[in-house]
């Protein structure tokens, strides 16, 4: 089993799900994080004048995979996150032990 | 006629507390919308208190209640507030300062154009906005202003009752609200069902608890002087918003569940709907109205879902339909017992009062709907009425402001 | 005696004021709670303006100020605002429109019934919630109301003082609380000691300060008149609520910490324990009165909590306690040098006093909280009064209303 | 002089708004803060009600406005509210309690304390902030308010006009704000470029639009009575705020993109700048005034952040220098015309009256800034003024109060 | 070493915190996640009528354990977060290279 | 690759950020966290009385890094982070399989 980690832009959110599903996987959790990187961050104004804040919000999902769908599943996100321009984000594949349903207590594969 | 203290205290008063609607107005749209819109909406109606309350003063107390053209306009001569002095007016409540008369009907002015922004938000480009805003102003909000309440408007003039702005600033404003959503077209995602969650509905409560609170001055202000007129209005008003609150409840618990958001919007729907009929009508009289109200625009909601029309935060359906409904309810339950320059209504034996009622509601609508049209379209041809795809997506408050609802934070 | 212009503007502006205090508490107590019962919260305060301002107008302000009945209740006739017009009544407030001082006195029985929710929240079932204050305006509110300030009440009689709702509002409302919160039982944790962190304490502080803007309109708004009378019992009430805030603050600060929250509180307790005072008092006396309610009330609460009974948002030992001090307190700084139908205290020579002031304490403590444990007890059988511990654990936001306060975003 | 029962209402409805003022002050410094110090921004205007709510009534409103010692100050008759009762004052707003005359002020000198607490959010020790709150109503607020408004005061003497306290608040506020924010020292961070964004700019939006609200008691109001003469500045006040709203929005437009942010900061600049102005001044030139004032103030910000003090809210900028704007364009725009007790200015052929109205400037810029910095010093030396360093970066909620604003949560 | 990723309930926070006590981890790092699987979302109103959320607030809690406890902890957090009705969530266990503790620097067993 | 992921006191932000930037590493992902450790909590303040928090915020900061930048990299995070009071913190290092950029669909090194 692997983790994908998938830091994607707000707004790609919805076509991120879909693709997923598409390729079999419903379940997922998201949390609001804030990245930056070679996109620099955004200027914000003040009262008067601006100032840079380079932290930008972002979207961390990260679905759990067997080892076989970890192809799909990156080229699911990749290509629905995608927008071309910079700070489309990255994702990282963790390896995973084991995992267990919490409801059930089944554990390895059947707990995904 | 000398001055009296008390009326024009009581005035200024109600001017303060209209003025205080329009930020609540900010609350009670903002808080409705997307967090990355919330100053966006927010924006909308603080430019409307800095535009319109310039414009009004230049110009547009003058096209609404300078000496009638044709039944159909103001005359110039309060450019600048030209001759707007200290005195009372000679034609309009006689006992205040005519510079309290006027900045009263300001606050209306400057709350109707921020109406409109609901139905436009989280998609609107800031700058089309403040243009339509102004345009609107002078060849809506002006002429209708005249025809109703202007001495000579021809509105006034056939016998439509409309004590508190039914028609000048609910109809005009939810009519005009539905044409141009219809012209800007829906939010990205709206045909698709992405859920478009209220991002702090605390907020909306806050904005419809200042709302309620300012309704006092319109409506109970819209006596001019302070006295038994005044507190029968102000208890009409009462009746209305509690009446209306209570029923939305119920109806959306009857549904599924009463709402907080129900609530607020009932009791909005009910202030709206006795506007026009604050002063006429006996006071108990709120509670066929507000619960009314609370039924036909709830379901009128519902109609413009099914329509698919994105007219967002229910300008119309809440606005225009609880207006016409408040306007025409005056019509039915009117009584020169309560107000002896008003009339009876059907209830009191005078089916005929329903006559100019529905000629004031239709030209209205009519006038309302096509000159926003006309309006939107030309603004969108010269500077377009939307955002970008991209802007949208990022948000209005960063696309067009530059700012966001909670920095500080992380995100 | 003809109607005064000034007397009905002041009278109307404070009935706004009032009406305003239902959305502060909403925020106050809004504020207070966990974020999953925020909306909840508030929708309590919300329900009151929409039900208490229907009931009260049906048949409310009738059993509340209607001819009396045998000292203990009002008559039915005014029955649906019947013989309430623009013109004074016979009995009230001779120089205002009778429908203002029924409208007035609505916002005190909205308020009231707002108040008592600070004890239940985060668990009571909304629709046992409704029901309870139907019947708790109507058995407990408007008798007691018709006790004290009705024509013929028999506390009236005694010659209890109660300038703005001391004992009607803040004793009927905090001892309800105790007993309401008693047979509802503690929130799941609270035994526990599961930390209940204030969700939104800048709501809070919004709240307490429309609270006391709206506090001038509760109070000197009592006078019901624009005038000397008036003006006392305002700054009576600001030095109050200064004395008791900065008071509050001493005192947590001798503990540990200054805090918002303890401000906030201790400004409230300061008008409640003013309430009753305002204009008998000489407002200096607001001084020790205030400071007064700060000591009482702040070792009130720590005494409820170490009695482990879960009044949530302590409404007894705010209202109730602050309410019993400061008709005790009238009775010691009374003075008819402030107000000639008043009466003087024990520190002006008359302790006697103190008399009619305790038995109006002792009265309506025990019919209060019996008459609310009879009710709670009913309701409860009936209907229940608590929502299901699932229920609870999600929060009602979701559970009673499908909302949530921060919606769009992720969580 | 009886007292006129409309004068009464009117005086007491604006002391309730100007006290709203002063919550408004904390929602609208306390969202432009990080949200670490959210709630301790707002207890420093929450303090000042009750800190100098106290203090005022036992002495200040005595030194102040007491007979006079010398033209410099009050005497001490007052102490405690002697001789302030329910007759009007002999010298003072003569058709009103001399109690209702007492609060109005009472709440300015309230607000004035809590607008400088904007220079010095996010790292001043509370216990020092109390300290020098107490002194400096003492020291500068009381003697300046003798000076300008006091019967006998020098100023008044000299003929400077200051219609509702351009100098007496605004600049006494804006120039001890900037002597403070020197001695103080910046936060940690803002010499590094740290960027320290607004937390909650919707709140700021809704600290604004209640001080908008609030400031017509706090300009109409200071008309003492009811009429002519508190329309028009009623209607200058509007009309100033909305020229500056709107301008400070098509120049920060011109920079870049229009903010909400700028539009609650203009609006709030173009409310400072008409206060001396409003009843002397024709109210259609609220229009240059306010748009002068956005200009300036937008600018002097610039200015001040190129010298990189870190005044952080920008108290001087916005009310130092829109009330030295303002007052100097009394001298400009005045005319009797509008105000008989007023003067004719420089545009009326009265160049002459730029000399009162520069003496008074002046005057109040020396001392304000010379007597706040002799405070600030001893109270820096006795207790130190500053937060420790590991304090100021946990942020002043935990630190000074033991409180958060968003508790409840899991952060 | 081994990361114990346990996505749970929010109401279960507590006897989760002190089940982990009970095996004797009380060092914790816990973040608001939203999560969507077999549970499907719930349905909110909006003025009129109602509409679906699909995604649900979670907690993630998030223990860095021994690899021998790793078993032990497990179970803590099954029992402890289990109410038996769907969406009672899951648990991945991810493995750790390394360890340090900030304050003192110390790394590997001794940092935990 | 690693992913290094470091619970860090929220006010040591930004010297971490200028830290892993010397040692070349702009890029990075933030979120809030809440964690419990031997620091043991707060206690606030209720109207009356107090009560105490055990969950503290905290900032988790993640950098994923090429094998050979773990050591340089724990090093500038322990060094920049450390206040030398309880509560500074643990940074875990955790493999990363696979990275993937998805403005590029580049991966492995070059996503990085
Ligand atoms: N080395 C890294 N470790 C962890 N997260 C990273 C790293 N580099 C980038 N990110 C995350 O990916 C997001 C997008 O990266 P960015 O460089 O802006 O886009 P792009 O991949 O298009 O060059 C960042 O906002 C950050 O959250
Ligand atoms: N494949 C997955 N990868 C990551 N997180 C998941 C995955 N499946 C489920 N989750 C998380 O677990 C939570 C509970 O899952 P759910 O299917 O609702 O419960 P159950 O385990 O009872 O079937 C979800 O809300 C989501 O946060
Ligand atoms: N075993 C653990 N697993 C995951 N996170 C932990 C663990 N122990 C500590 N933490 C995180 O590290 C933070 C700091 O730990 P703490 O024990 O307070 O500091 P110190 O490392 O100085 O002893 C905690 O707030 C928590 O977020």
């Amino acid at each position: 089993m692997k983790k994908i980690e998938a830091i994607i832009r707000e707004e790609r959110l919805e076509p991120v799900k879909r693709a997923l599903e598409d390729v079999g996987y419903f379940g997922m959790t998201i949390s609001e994080v804030s990245g930056r990187g070679r996109q620099g961050g955004i200027s914000l104004q003040w009262r008067v004048g601006e100032y840079r804040v380079d932290l930008l919000p972002k979207l961390k999902v990260e679905v759990v995979v067997m080892d076989e769908d970890v192809v799909p599943a990156l080229g699911a996100i990749t290509r629905s996150a995608r927008t071309g321009e910079i700070g489309d984000g990255k994702i990282f594949v963790i390896p995973v032990d084991d995992a267990v349903r919490i409801r059930t207590g089944d554990s390895g594969i059947n707990a995904v | 006629m000398p001055i009296i203290a008390a009326d024009t205290a009581w005035v200024l008063v109600s001017s303060a507390m209209v003025m205080l609607m329009t930020p609540g107005v900010a609350l009670f749209y903002g808080g409705m919308v997307r967090r990355k819109n919330f100053l966006s909406t927010m924006m909308m109606s603080f430019a409307a208190l800095g535009l319109v309350g310039l414009l009004w003063v230049l110009y547009g107390y003058s096209l609404s209640f300078g000496p009638d053209k044709a039944s159909i306009i103001g005359g110039l001569d309060f450019l600048g507030l030209a001759q707007v002095g200290q005195a009372p007016s000679p034609v309009y409540a006689s006992t205040i300062p005519h510079l309290a008369f006027m900045v009263f009907q300001a606050m209306f002015a400057i709350i109707t154009v921020a109406l409109i922004t609901g139905a436009v938000v989280e998609r609107i480009k800031f700058s089309a906005l403040l243009v339509f805003s102004a345009m609107w102003l002078t060849f809506v909000y002006c002429p209708v202003a005249h025809w109703v309440w202007g001495d000579g408007g021809w509105l006034a003039g056939l016998g439509a009752l409309d004590f508190a702005g039914g028609t000048v600033v609910h109809i005009a404003a939810g009519v005009s609200a539905l044409s141009l959503a219809i012209i800007l077209g829906p939010r990205r995602g709206f045909r698709e069902g992405t859920p478009m969650e209220p991002g702090n509905i605390p907020m909306v409560a806050i904005g419809a608890g200042i709302l309620w609170f300012g309704w006092f001055g319109f409506n109970a202000g819209s006596a001019l002087t302070s006295g038994g007129l005044a507190s029968s209005a102000f208890v009409a008003t009462n009746i209305s918003a509690a009446a209306a609150a209570f029923t939305w409840m119920v109806i959306s618990w009857v549904h599924r569940r009463p709402t907080l958001l129900g609530v607020a919007t009932g009791a909005v729907a009910g202030l709206v709907a006795i506007t026009p009929a604050a002063g006429f009508v006996s006071p108990i009289m709120g509670i066929p109205i507000g619960a009314g109200a609370a039924f036909i625009c709830y379901y009128c909601i519902l109609f413009r879902m099914e329509l698919g029309i994105d007219e967002s935060l229910d300008v119309w359906a809440v606005h225009g339909i609880g207006g016409t409904w408040g306007a025409f309810a005056t019509g039915i339950f009117a009584t020169v017992a309560v107000n002896s320059a008003g009339a009876d209504g059907l209830l009191y034996g005078n089916p005929e009062q329903l006559l100019p009622q529905t000629a004031g509601i239709a030209a209205v609508w009519v006038f309302a709907f096509g000159a926003t049209w006309v309006l939107g379209k030309v603004v969108d041809r010269i500077i377009g009425l939307r955002v970008s795809p991209a802007e949208e997506t990022v948000g209005l408050d960063i696309s067009q402001h530059g700012e966001r609802a909670y920095g500080g934070q992380l995100r």
